[in-house]
């Protein structure tokens, strides 16, 4: 429900992946990792729900102060 | 006479847009904006334009003067020397247009708190300084409005910098302040007719007001009330959010919060509201004030009777924005009456 | 323009533990730039609010005195973010403070007067600044005579250890110690007896008879003062501790002889800007952080009772 | 309609004579036109306060994990049910804020509630002094105007989708002529919604949570929003940060308190009522509604043994969303 209402609300499909595992299942986890990590660099990096704002104003001042 | 004739300008209702074109050049201006069905104050984007023909805003524009979030200190990594917002604060002139007169008496009581002898709040100071006033005679007051039984009225003019009246299709502008004065003197003067026209609407406007409540002896009286049952009576229907607060334009309770991302950081003042129950609990787990009507007392007290008390006014005025937006319509002018029928018996006087 | 919300840059400059469960650490901090020190005025009995960028700020009771020079010093309980932030830091560590803040225990109006300090727990921080002010070689021959009741759960919760020492020795002051062994789990009376702790009649604490030279005790401190009986006349009483401590203590001082206008307490409550603006930590109309934290019995009885 | 309130005021009279309940929660005539108000009733003559109409829009089982301390001393509380406050109270019993036994469910089939922002858009910016109400019909009146509306194109969106507007549990039923919505279940706006484009919907939803200003009042007002310790109000560890002018926050503090209302949401609309600054927030709520009946098939509410649907697993429950 938690993907689906994310995807509903705009996120990218994908950006959240739901698995059931064991800690038995070795060989299944490393697919799946492997799976969702292609997925995610083909979605590339996030954008949504990133603090956006504040990291960047404060970025663009040290921008500037390297600059100088 | 002639002086003020003088001060008494007018503009054309639908030339307004040019006049703010030529202003946002060397000043940020704010004014109302309708939303869906409401409007609310905020900073004109480009070609924004204001809408006058509200009632009032559903925000107060107090955040103007005192932001919801405002950093205080920005850093980066640990800091060893001092830091400070302080220079960043935009320079640049700010004119609020349209503030009714129950909002800018909010700000002068504001002041009362934010710049006293015992310390000022800088952020708080630099905003004030930097800003004219434009006010907006109120015409049609609401139902909920009771701004008459606080020393204001719908034509209150204390605090302006320059006052608009809305006559017809005109706005007709009087400069109060010289930094107001100067701003409008490129506009054509109002003739006789408009100022008589003016003074009429202000003439009665006090009865204009359809709400009031009688606050005389009401702070002295609630002193005596602090252990009163009607707390828990008052308190029963509250919800315990904060949109009483959060809307009133003379709350200024806040926090100071830290906040950090990829070792940038940030102290910010956010408002805060005395409904929270985290507002007072301490790190110890002792809560001074655990039940609603202990934060409903709070509120009420802080408003009629300390802030009375510490700066000689009551922290109200009369915007009845608390009454509109209660999702249980709490109503203030209620509980003021409730209070004034309060007998006190010996047993509540200590 | 001076601003009262940017913290003053400082150093931790020696940090130890204060009690065995680890939880209380001592910090010394010393001013950055040496001009802050100039301008840092406190008097004892105020507070500071100790700031670590990132975490936030806590107010904390100035322990040092205004008699010692060179540093401040902060007794600290570690319980929340910015607390167990600081007990994280090394020596070395920089932080800021903001202060002083608050008013002060009334240093003037005591001269001449005897003066009763009664302290509970990790409290004790003002008091100790008190004291050390009031036993400083300057000071000394302003203030009458000078008792000092503290006391603690057990003997190692009881802050400034060596300190205790030094002033259980000396002439111009009486120091008397409790610690409540018996109502805890640590074990019987007896024991504590042992390593030094006298019981007293505890059903009965005005009955005891204190043999001279005993100066350690078993009892809760409202219990203790109730056996000591410090003399009301011309004396202060300064009472600094936990609510439930405050609580037992007044009645006790009350019948003691002391009014209320010449006991003082010492609050506190949450805090955020510690120059009364925040709104958060009033108790009526007064503000603890601008007000306070020093309030006498006399003007305590016309506040609400709401803290 | 004053049938109605006369059979409440009967029912309401009777318990607290009986001394059956300490307390009846209720509605009574509120200071604005357009508002009935909680009222809490604690003695016989005070029923005649109590009132019904198309203005009580509060969900009262909100105020009852306030009463946990009067319930432990065994007395009982009657409350005035409509279909989604009675849905709540069951949620309630299934979570344990309270026993079924120490509550009175007084229920009233329900018509819907009137939006009042819909309303007040119609003569915008003007005020509505007075509102009556008429069988179907509803009249406005203000200062310059009168009008006269059909109740039915004003009703709350919620209560138009409402699926139980006939409580699914009472002790004491007023019974009236309500039919159930024809708009049952039928989530247009929702469908509306989820048919834009991705980023639309992205642009929408942030947009819309952009004028939050964390008053908290949906969260408060929300009867299945009862946790003593808000993940809001956390400071160790903080969840989220605490501005306003960083968006993302105000984006997440909604999504993470509808998630948490997952499966526990009888979309009552309190949240979207009480919000100061219009958001909707049935936009969120009802998709997880719709997910729960199309995943689970499960509303909110309706058994009073079972569980809320994210509680319990099932073997067949729906895998959608996880890796194969």
């Amino acid at each position: 429900m938690l993907k689906s209402l994310l995807e509903y609300l705009g996120l990218e499909k994908g950006r959240l992946q739901l698995a059931w595992l064991s800690s038995a299942e070795a060989e299944r986890f490393v697919k799946i990792a492997k799976e969702t990590i292609e997925l995610v660099r083909k979605l590339g990096p996030a954008k949504k729900l990133v603090k956006k704002k504040f990291a960047t104003e404060r970025h663009r001042k040290t921008q500037k102060n390297n600059e100088k | 006479m002639k002086d003020s004739l003088n001060n008494m300008k007018y503009i054309e209702k639908n030339k307004l847009v040019e006049l703010i074109k030529e202003l946002k050049k060397d000043y940020i201006l704010i004014a109302p904006v309708k939303l869906k069905n409401f409007v609310l104050f905020r900073e004109l984007k480009e070609n924004e334009e204001p809408y006058l023909d509200f009632l009032n805003s559903r925000n107060s524009p107090k955040e103007f003067f005192f932001p919801q979030t405002e950093n205080i200190v920005e850093f980066e990594g640990i800091i060893d020397k001092r830091v400070s917002k302080l220079e960043d604060i935009k320079n640049k002139k700010r004119i609020i247009l349209g503030m009714r007169p129950c909002d800018i008496k909010s700000i002068l009581i504001l002041d009362k708190l934010f710049i006293n002898e015992d310390y000022v709040d800088n952020y708080y100071k630099r905003l004030r300084d930097n800003t004219l006033i434009f006010g907006f005679g109120c015409n049609k007051p609401r139902t909920t409005c009771f701004c008459t039984s606080f020393e204001s009225g719908p034509f209150f003019k204390e605090g302006s910098d320059g006052f608009i009246t809305a006559i017809g299709d005109k706005f007709i502008i009087e400069g109060i302040t010289e930094g107001g004065k100067k701003l409008i003197e490129k506009l054509e003067n109002a003739d006789k007719d408009m100022v008589k026209a003016k003074g009429e609407i202000e003439k009665n406007a006090n009865d204009t007001v359809p709400s009031s409540v009688k606050v005389e002896k009401i702070p002295e009286k609630l002193r005596e009330m602090f252990e009163h049952p009607i707390w828990e009576e008052i308190s029963e229907r509250c919800l315990g959010c904060g949109v009483c607060t959060y809307l009133c334009p003379t709350c200024h309770c806040f926090d100071i919060q830290d906040e950090v991302i990829n070792e940038r950081g940030r102290r910010v003042k956010n408002w805060d509201s005395c409904m929270f129950p985290i507002f007072t609990l301490h790190g110890s787990g002792h809560q001074p004030r655990e039940f609603r009507y202990q934060r409903m007392r709070q509120r009420i007290m802080h408003k009629f009777n300390y802030y009375e008390e510490n700066f000689g006014v009551i922290a109200c005025c009369g915007c009845g924005r608390c009454i509109t937006q209660c999702p249980v319509n709490i109503d203030v002018r209620e509980i003021i009456s409730s209070i004034k029928n309060v007998k006190l018996t010996i047993s509540n006087e200590k | 323009m001076n601003n009262p919300y940017i913290p003053i840059p400082v150093k931790v400059d020696r940090i130890r533990f204060e009690t065995d469960d680890r939880l209380i650490k001592t910090f010394d901090l010393v001013f950055i730039d040496k001009e802050d020190e100039k301008t840092f005025k406190y008097f004892p009995g105020q507070f500071a609010e100790l700031s670590i960028l990132g975490k936030g700020e806590s107010p904390i009771g100035i322990a040092s005195s205004p008699t010692e020079q060179g540093f401040l010093k902060f007794t600290v309980m570690k319980v929340g973010v910015v607390t167990t932030a600081l007990h994280n830091f090394d020596e070395g560590a920089v932080m800021g403070i903001r202060g002083p803040l608050g008013n002060w225990y009334p240093i003037e109006e005591m001269k001449g007067k005897n003066v009763v300090i009664i302290g509970g727990g990790f409290a004790f921080t003002t008091l100790r600044s008190l004291l050390i002010y009031m036993l400083d070689k300057n000071n000394r021959k302003d203030y009458g005579n000078i008792t000092c009741i503290y006391g603690a759960r057990s003997p190692d919760l009881l802050c400034y250890r060596d300190e205790l020492e030094e002033w259980e020795k000396r002439k111009d002051m009486s120091l008397y110690q409790c610690i409540d062994w018996k109502f805890g789990s640590k074990g019987p009376i007896e024991e504590a007896a042992a390593t030094g702790w006298q019981p007293i009649n505890l059903k009965e604490p005005k009955n005891t008879k204190i043999k001279p030279g005993i100066k350690k005790f078993t009892a809760f401190v409202p219990q203790l003062v109730s056996a000591v009986k410090p003399t009301a006349k011309d004396a202060y009483a300064i009472v600094c501790g936990p609510p439930i401590m405050i609580k037992f203590t007044i009645p006790v001082l009350t019948e003691l002889g002391f009014p209320p206008e010449r006991i003082f307490n010492s609050l506190e409550n949450r805090m955020k800007c510690g120059i009364g603006k925040c709104g958060r930590c009033n108790i009526g109309p007064k503000y603890v952080c601008k007000d306070g934290p020093v309030f006498s019995l006399k003007e305590l009885e016309n506040l609400p009772k709401e803290y | 309609m004053e049938k109605i309130e006369k059979k409440i005021r009967e029912i309401a009279g009777k318990l607290l004579k009986d001394e059956k309940v300490k307390l009846v929660i209720g509605f009574e005539n509120g200071t604005l036109p357009m508002k009935a108000r909680p009222t809490f009733i604690k003695i016989q003559e005070n029923v005649e306060k109590l009132v019904w109409n198309s203005l009580c829009e509060n969900n009262l089982a909100v105020y009852i994990p306030f009463y946990r301390q009067l319930m432990d001393k065994g007395d009982k509380i009657g409350v005035i049910a409509k279909g989604c406050d009675a849905r709540s109270l069951v949620l309630h019993f299934q979570e344990n804020v309270a026993k079924r036994e120490q509550i009175v469910i007084i229920a009233i089939p329900c018509d819907g509630m009137l939006d009042r922002r819909k309303i007040e858009k119609e003569v915008f910016p003007n005020e509505i002094t007075e509102l009556s109400e008429n069988g179907d019909t509803i009249v406005i009146k203000g200062k310059e105007f009168e009008k006269t509306f059909k109740k039915t194109d004003f009703l709350c969106d919620d209560c138009n989708t409402c699926t139980h507007r006939k409580p699914v549990l009472y002790d004491e039923l007023v019974e009236s002529s309500t039919k159930e919505s024809e708009k049952s279940g039928d989530y247009g706006k929702i469908k509306e919604f989820e048919s834009k484009e991705q980023d639309k919907r992205w642009k929408l939803f942030t947009d819309e949570v952009s004028r939050c200003i964390r008053c908290y009042a949906c969260r408060n007002a929300c009867p299945s929003c009862y946790c003593k310790e808000c993940f809001v109000d956390c400071t160790n560890p903080q969840w989220i940060g605490t501005t306003i002018d960083e968006k993302t926050d105000l984006e997440l503090f909604q999504i993470i308190r509808t998630f948490h209302t997952a499966g526990r949401c009888v979309n009552c609309g309190s949240c979207t009522r009480a919000c100061p600054m219009d958001i909707d927030i049935s936009l969120l709520v009802n998709k997880l509604s719709i997910d729960a009946k199309r995943l689970f098939d499960y509303e909110t509410g309706l058994d009073i043994e079972g569980k809320p649907v994210l509680n319990k697993y099932s073997e067949d429950d729906s895998n959608e969303g996880f890796f194969e």
